[in-house]
């Protein structure tokens, strides 16, 4: 294959090549050049076909800013779409291929939109495809679909991983052209920690793609010189392929680094792209101009494209686009292309400024510029064959970090542009070509300026000369001439007959002509067609522009992969695991674990034999009501509570009292919210006379904790209480059933009889021998029980030390579901009735609430919608044919009623089956339930079909006297 | 944002839980404050375009609630003060 | 209490040791811990115990040695304290005794995992950690700070000796992000 | 004018030259019988009903800035009513039920596009909450329906299925709900009201409100002075702001949400998905963006602008979710101004003062609420009543303890 259009020069490594493929075609290119450079070194200018219309393109710029050029680069999981050819570093094995096209980039049979272009001017949607009422979705929709959207995603898993980090500095210096290059000098020079960012593989900005001379010198090298000597200070870090996303608060930056977007694969271990965080006391936008085309009729074609762009091919990657070129322009600049050109021996066979009154009116060729109609200011007409056309209408500054807090830009009419308004981020300086200084030698200036600036600095460096040309524009937005179409945003093909429609049907405000038309909403977000579409809209309307003004400039500046941003966090990893003292026991033993918040919990241990889970679930509970069960109740938030106040703190934070707990033993406690509903609960115990163990349940610990140091530290700051969280300092199990003591005293090594150690004591004791440990006899599972907990290094131990010393009570391990199966049978609340909706009285628990003390909620508590009689009430529900099936979730209805809102009686919270009564068990709110025990009524699942017969209980299945846990 | 917390200085706002208004400091007495009083604290906002005093809490840092001047408009802080010296300045004590 | 064999955070019997390019990540378990809290207004009591017993009480996100116990600032008037596990496996008792009432002393050995990195220079691991300007911070700095989600202390000795702190609980998930990072950082 | 697909055909063979602004820019009148602060999606719906519902007339829409500027063309287009509690999802259904004939009634294509949502569960507890709400919104005459893991897995195959941290175990689903071009729904609601006779004010900010004898006599604007017999608010993000004039503090602190598109995509995604263990849901657009989002940043704000932690929670969510969409390119983020409740839940309600009326709360629900919230609004307005849908959406339920706290997280917005 040879590289026919490849010429002198550049910035490329002739000396080694690499081979691609483009839509299976193989071509070569050299290290330095992008996906663009090399096709278009390769006579290749189609690239891509427009969203809309499908209409043909090619790259229209050389860098970011590009809306044409899109492929689909790379395959499998590593399929990216919407890569912008243009940025696209090459590498050896790149493959690409175009996208939004079938079934081939130069005949797409979707180009038939082209042809009926006059039936989609913009909003026409909104007009029809009415009729009939159902065909939106299963047709027009369907069909609008699948032809819209640009590239395709494979639905494979991304094989790459992505970081984050976070990264500090003095100075943040955005752009690495003359202006950030000459900031971050100055600023590195003086021994500040300097962050140099700049979003191309290569630092130098427009002096790489201009043949400038800075200090006597070619300015790429210039730059090439510039950015070694700050290589080589310790305070600079420079960050090539490292692109400024947006500006947060406070001058926190975020930035993505392209590690090895230019690898054909990321070395081992290594990141595809990193996330950075930047904290920066000060940041300069060094982040330069964007030129903008100028719109007339049939402006798209491959082959057209910016004057700039047109000229970094030449100079940077030794490229030209056409063998006959022309140049169009408004300003100086465009001139500028020419003379490269020229110089580097290209035939530029016209040059049309539009200040001497030429203009091109009309282009054609269709899958590549063949020629354009241009007309001069006599108003005659002549087509001259090219195949390469340099637009240029001027330079964009571009503002857009600068614009991330909302600021608008303010318009400068000596650049016929926007420039930064005064409201930036704090913190934020902007220079260069961004602030609207074009010149090099005023990037130059600004550059180090800004810096001097920035960091209060004394004295400043001496300039390298530079050229220092004025801005001579006379602007123009679009060529009034004729009735085709002009394009303004090529993506979404936006035309200026579109805007005209827009001020026909008053969508003039300039987010109306935006939602109207799509204009700027494409994946180049209108950085190079936007400012054309406001100013005609401008023109249109007789406004001007400053008062007909810019849209709201969002982050990301470029289009960021959602890898990056996620980082690490993705599949199990999403987030962190806690495992649970006993979790490599149970690990040994099968056990079949449930994700509870972060934790992992055993939720039951399979036996061998046990095929379904019930099997084991019931064998658990049976075992332990029987015998014994220990479970591993580790995660149930533990907060130690110190302090000569800690009984007084808690009584305000309990509904209930706790100052009264004698030392030795504890209680069941409520905490409300403030509005009088039920945060959480737990058993406190007090260990000593100004010390007290709080229990949380799982999910609330951390809130809980939150909580209280809220109400030490902001309502009541003098009390005398510590706290600190032990959740995870103690390993602790619940050993429960008949025989729980028995084996509890084989590891105990204290005297736990009924008579040392009753029913709701608590209390330091040691295990085998001499170990430190606490012993809380409590029960959840309605059991005689008890919680033991050891420091937690030795859970393990101690669970395996249990189960020895105790088998001939034959224990047995519990998971949560078992667990749930006792407290629903004991009637205790957990998740499904902790729901943050529910009141004290609703649960059954009213009477906990003292109104003898100021607590937390107890107030509110008592409004009138909370303490109706009619309200629910916590009841136990039973099916009246023990084979009767429940499910958790299922409403109530009385017996004949309709399955209306109207009838609605309340909902069973939780359900399971209870293999000590024998049949499906729950708890339910029923209104008004406490009123209805031992009614029939249904429970009704209409997502199931399930409607069960059931019969209204207490909510304590099992042992309501509780005489078994006193045993 | 950045939190400028009175004893460690420079912290991001993403090792901070928020609370809200500051106003929810100033919690009536429940043994003498009935029903109307409480729900006026506890529901009610200024909710300020502007400078706003809120509350926010360091969990991922030494567990200090703060109180936090910042303009909801731009987010600027002009002050960051502990809770608990403010609670006491307004009278507050156990 | 021989009779229970203890088990690291990670569920092994030997405190694991990773080595990541010029990292080397090493579990501690023969570290014990407490949380020492002055009692409300008894600050200048607890700082006259405390020194008498030795135990440091540095300032704000400082981390302080001494000659048995060493010490850092986790909250106002609040502090963890270290201590060699095989001599103060009762730290916490020992603490009360030397401290009395001036101050609430609770037991968190158990409650962390702990894991001492040693490089030439950190600084390319911590900056994909956490948020701290390791670079700029002191020696001795001590800080609570987020690790892929997890709260965490991080105690730095020196550009190249770190120590974080993290539940224990998520002691696999805490290594894991260490690991990966290192392996990326280099 | 009558939109219709005949009339874009002979428009279009015409050089379009026939198309009439979709509404006037009425300058103000001396005084209205009612004006509507507020042109935003509930404040154009209000007036479109009022005149159309109710029969009204002499009807003004005052808008700061361009109408449909608000919430209703920043939001991530969804529509359901898939709510928990009696007292919000009569209304939902109402209003998913006006979504239903909506283009029909304006004559104007929102594309109402009802592809279904789905609530992904991923635990036993989420599980018995999604059947409690899904026999709740059946019992209120909506649909619902609960889908294993397996049905699940046939409409998106490509989903975290086999390395999740928390895996998919099934979902609710609401095959009515979908997605609606909500700015289009702003337009349509504006033209069809602009073809009653209401009057459009763009531009005209109201800064102050004249109360005399504890009765609204009109407001004071940045175009003058506007009488009115009677003044409805739907200003959601500044209802503090406006009601101030009226002297009110209210029950709602305002907050940023940010909302996300990613760059346009072939077909991906069909309905819409809430990822249950993360913060996280999506859509894809017509045009082919996948439309997603997140929790609120969760401090009052009023910037209109987000910041980096939440993007990258969401992303988070969204990657554990779709392992596909590593390379997929977030393309635009924005932040809109929510008036977030202290229940969670909004407020159509009189006020003290009398003729002034105040609607606003929604947190960020408001879109899909956009219809039955101008209809119970225009209801209000007119008849000096509830509608029989919005009767829970009193100021009064917090004194008297009628929260309608569907997640379950008391007087605290930033949770809602």
């Amino acid at each position: 294959m040879t590289q026919s259009n490849r010429i002198s020069g550049g910035q490329i490594d002739r000396t080694k090549t690499l081979r691609f493929t483009f839509d299976g075609i193989p071509y070569q290119g050299h290290p330095g050049d992008t996906l663009a450079s090399a096709l278009l070194a390769n006579g290749v200018r189609l690239m891509g076909r427009s969203f809309k219309y499908h209409r043909p393109r090619g790259p229209m710029t050389a860098g970011s800013e590009e809306p044409n050029a899109l492929v689909e680069l790379r395959s499998g999981g590593r399929q990216e779409p919407n890569t912008r050819a243009t940025v696209a570093e090459l590498f050896d094995g790149l493959s690409a291929n175009s996208q939004n096209r079938w079934p081939s980039l130069r005949f797409d049979a979707m180009g038939i939109n082209d042809r009926l272009s006059t039936f989609f001017a913009a909003g026409f949607y909104y007009k029809t495809f009415m009729w009939p009422k159902a065909f939106w979705e299963k047709l027009y929709e369907p069909i609008i679909r699948r032809a819209a959207g640009l590239g395709s995603v494979s639905r494979e898993e991304d094989p790459d991983d992505y970081d984050k980090g976070f990264l500090h500095c003095d100075l943040l210096v955005i752009g690495a052209g003359p202006t950030g290059l000459m900031a971050a000098l100055t600023a590195g020079r003086a021994g500040k920690r300097v962050i140099l960012a700049d979003e191309d593989f290569r630092m130098g900005g427009r002096l790489n793609a201009e043949t400038l001379a800075v200090g006597g010198t070619h300015g790429a090298d210039w730059a090439a010189g510039v950015v070694a000597e700050l290589a080589s200070l310790p305070n600079v870090r420079l960050m090539p392929r490292t692109t400024v996303i947006g500006a947060f608060d406070h001058g926190i930056y975020g930035a993505v680094e392209r590690v090895s977007d230019h690898l054909a694969l990321p070395a081992a271990g290594k990141p595809r792209q990193v996330l950075w965080r930047i904290y920066s006391h000060r940041a300069i936008l060094a982040g330069g101009a964007t030129e903008r085309p100028i719109a007339f009729e049939n402006n798209d074609r491959p082959g057209i494209m910016l004057a700039g762009a047109l000229r970094a091919y030449a100079n940077r990657w030794g490229v030209k686009v056409g063998q006959r070129v022309a140049v169009f322009t408004n300003n100086d600049d465009g001139l500028r292309t020419a003379e490269d050109l020229k110089a580097k021996g290209v035939e530029v066979v016209a040059v049309l400024d539009s200040r001497q009154g030429d203009e091109v009116i009309d282009t054609s060729g269709r899958l590549g510029l063949k020629s354009i109609i241009v007309r001069d200011a006599k108003g005659r007409t002549r087509e001259i064959a090219v195949e390469a056309l340099g637009v240029s209408g001027g330079w964009n500054p571009n503002v857009n970090v600068h614009s991330h807090h909302r600021s608008r830009p303010v318009y400068d009419p000596t650049i016929a542009a926007f420039v930064p308004g005064a409201e930036g981020p704090p913190g934020l300086m902007v220079a260069g070509a961004a602030a609207g200084v074009l010149s090099t030698h005023g990037a130059l200036r600004t550059g180090r300026d800004a810096a001097v600036e920035a960091l209060g600095l004394t004295g400043a460096a001496d300039l390298p000369e530079a050229e220092d040309a004025p801005v001579r524009i006379k602007a123009l937005w679009h060529v009034a001439h004729g009735k085709g179409r002009a394009w303004i945003d090529q993506q979404n093909d936006v035309t200026v007959k579109d805007v005209k429609l827009a001020k026909q049907e008053n969508f003039t405000s300039v987010e109306h002509l935006k939602r109207y038309t799509t204009l700027g909403m494409a994946t180049d977000q209108g950085k190079t067609g936007n400012v054309l579409g406001l100013a005609i809209m401008a023109e249109l309307t007789g406004r001007s522009i400053p008062d007909t003004g810019t849209t709201i400039y969002r982050p990301p500046y470029t289009p960021v992969a959602m890898g990056a941003l996620a980082g690490r966090s993705r599949g199990t990893e999403f987030k962190p695991f806690r495992l649970t003292p006993s979790h490599h026991w149970a690990k040994e033993q099968g056990a079949v674990f449930v994700e509870v918040g972060m934790w992992l919990r055993t939720q039951w241990v399979p036996k061998a034999g046990e095929t379904e889970w019930r099997q084991s679930v019931d064998r658990e509970v049976l075992a332990t009501r029987r015998s014994v069960g220990i479970c591993d109740v580790t995660t149930l938030g533990k907060i130690d509570i110190q302090g000569t106040d800690a009984g007084a703190f808690l009584d305000r934070v309990y509904a209930n009292t706790f100052s009264t707990l004698a030392v030795g033993k504890c209680r069941y406690g409520l905490m409300l919210r403030e509005d009088g509903i039920v945060f959480d609960d737990g058993t406190t115990a007090r260990m000593g006379e100004h010390e007290y163990v709080m229990t949380t349940t799982t999910a609330n610990a951390v809130p809980v904790f939150r909580h209280l140091e809220y109400c030490r530290q902001v309502l009541w700051p003098d009390m005398d209480v510590q706290l600190i969280s032990t959740t995870e300092a103690w390993a602790q199990f619940s050993v429960a059933g008949p025989n729980a003591r028995k084996v509890l005293e084989k590891v105990v090594d204290q005297d736990i009889s009924d008579a040392a150690f009753p029913y709701m004591g608590a209390r330091n004791i040691t295990v085998c021998g001499g170990l430190r440990a606490r012993l809380f006899r409590i029960s959840f599972s309605g059991e005689l029980a008890y919680e033991i907990a050891v420091p937690t290094r030795y859970g393990d131990a101690l669970l395996r030390e249990m189960l020895a010393r105790g088998a001939e009570y034959d224990p047995i391990v519990y998971g949560t579901e078992a667990l749930g199966v006792m407290r629903i049978e004991k009637g205790h609340v957990a998740g499904g009735e902790l729901n943050g909706q529910s009141t004290a009285l609703n649960m059954g628990l009213g009477k906990m609430v003292s109104k003898k003390k100021d607590s937390i909620g107890m107030v509110l508590s008592q409004r009138e919608g909370l303490v109706e009689a009619e309200g629910y009430r916590l009841v136990g529900v039973k099916p009246v044919d023990p084979k009767g099936k429940l499910s958790a979730g299922s409403h109530f209805l009385e017996k004949g009623a309709a399955a209306v809102a109207a009838n609605d009686g309340g909902w069973l919270t939780s359900k399971v089956y209870s293999p000590h009564i024998g049949c499906d068990i729950a708890l339910g709110y029923l209104k008004a339930g406490d009123q209805k025990i031992g009614r029939r009524m249904r429970a009704v699942n209409l997502l199931s079909g399930q409607d069960t017969e059931v019969e209204i209980v207490s909510p304590h299945f099992f042992d309501p006297e509780g005489e078994r846990l006193r045993g | 944002m950045i939190i400028h917390h009175p004893i460690l200085g420079p912290r991001d706002a993403q090792e901070f839980v928020y609370l809200g208004d500051a106003a929810l400091i100033d919690r009536p007495d429940g043994m003498t404050a009935g029903v109307e009083v409480f729900h006026d604290w506890l529901y009610n906002r200024d909710n300020p375009a502007g400078e706003h005093r809120e509350l926010w809490y360091h969990e991922q840092g030494d567990r200090s609630w703060l109180v936090v001047t910042r303009n909801t408009v731009t987010h600027e802080i002009t002050r960051v003060e502990l809770a608990r010296d403010v609670a006491r300045s307004k009278g507050r004590s156990k | 209490m021989a009779e229970l064999q203890a088990m690291t955070a990670l569920g092994a019997r030997q405190a694991a040791v990773a080595v990541v390019g010029p990292v080397t990540i090493t579990e501690r378990c023969d570290v014990a811990l407490a949380s020492v809290a002055a009692r409300r207004g008894r600050m200048a009591d607890l700082a006259r115990a405390a020194q008498a017993a030795g135990v440091p009480l540095p300032d704000a996100a400082r981390h302080a040695g001494g000659a048995v116990y060493n010490a850092f600032w986790v909250a106002p008037e609040m502090w963890f304290v270290e201590a060699p596990f095989a001599s103060h496996e009762l730290i916490a008792d020992q603490l009360k005794a030397a401290l009395g009432d001036a101050a609430s002393v609770t037991e968190q050995s158990d409650a962390w995992v702990i894991y001492d990195l040693t490089a030439p220079d950190l600084a390319p691991l911590l900056e994909r950690l956490c948020n701290v300007d390791f670079p700029a911070a002191p020696d001795g700095f001590a800080t609570r700070t987020v690790i892929e989600h997890l709260g965490c202390y991080l105690i730095r000795h020196g550009r190249g000796q770190v120590r974080i702190i993290g539940a224990r609980s998520s002691a696999g998930s805490l290594l894991h992000a260490l690991e990966v990072a290192a392996a990326a950082a280099w | 004018m009558r939109y219709s697909g005949f009339r874009v055909i002979a428009e279009a063979l015409t050089g379009h030259k026939g198309w009439k602004p979709v509404w006037r820019d009425a300058t103000p009148q001396a005084e209205y019988d009612y004006i509507i602060i507020g042109g935003g999606g509930h404040g154009l719906a209000t007036a479109y009903y009022l005149a159309k519902e109710f029969g009204q007339a002499r009807i003004a829409v005052l808008e700061k800035g361009y109408l449909g500027g608000g919430n209703v063309g920043r939001n991530t287009t969804i529509i359901r009513s898939n709510y928990l509690l009696d007292g919000n999802e009569p209304f939902y259904e109402f209003s998913l039920k006006l979504w239903e004939g909506l283009e029909q009634d304006f004559n104007y294509n929102a594309m109402v596009s009802q592809r279904g949502i789905i609530n992904l569960i991923h635990t036993d507890a989420q599980r018995d909450a999604a059947t409690r709400r899904g026999n709740a919104m059946r019992m209120h005459g909506a649909d619902a329906e609960l889908l294993n893991r397996e049905q699940v897995r046939q409409m998106y195959p490509w989903l975290n299925f086999d390395n999740a941290r928390f895996p998919i175990k099934g979902a609710l689903m609401q095959r009515r709900g979908g997605t609606v071009r909500h700015d289009a729904v702003a337009w349509g609601y504006a033209r069809g009201a602009d073809l009653r006779g209401v009057d459009l004010i763009q531009n005209c900010e109201v800064t102050g409100m004249r109360i005399e004898n504890g009765r609204i006599k009109g407001v004071e604007t940045t175009r003058g002075y506007i009488g009115a017999k009677k003044v409805g608010v739907a200003v959601a993000g500044s209802s503090s702001k406006v009601m101030a004039h009226a002297g009110m503090r209210l029950p709602i602190e305002s907050h940023v949400l940010q909302a996300f598109v990613s760059e346009g995509l072939k077909p991906l995604i069909d309905g819409v998905m809430t990822f249950g263990a993360g913060h996280f849901y999506v859509s894809q657009s017509d045009k082919g963006g996948l439309v997603f989002g997140g929790d609120i940043d969760g401090y009052n704000s009023y910037a209109q602008r987000g910041n980096l932690p939440v993007v990258e929670d969401v992303a988070e969510g969204g990657m554990a979710l779709m392992p596909a969409i590593g390379r997929v390119r977030l393309l635009r983020s924005w932040g809109g101004i929510m008036d977030m409740s202290m229940d969670g839940s909004p407020i159509i309600d009189k006020t003290h003062v009398e003729g002034l009326y105040f609607n606003g709360g929604w947190c960020y629900g408001g879109f899909k609420a956009t219809p039955a919230s101008g209809w119970a609004f225009a209801h209000l307005l007119a008849k000096d009543a509830s509608h029989q849908t919005a009767t829970a959406y009193r100021f009064d339920r917090f004194l008297k303890g009628r929260m309608i706290d569907e997640k379950g997280q008391g007087a605290q917005p930033n949770l809602h």
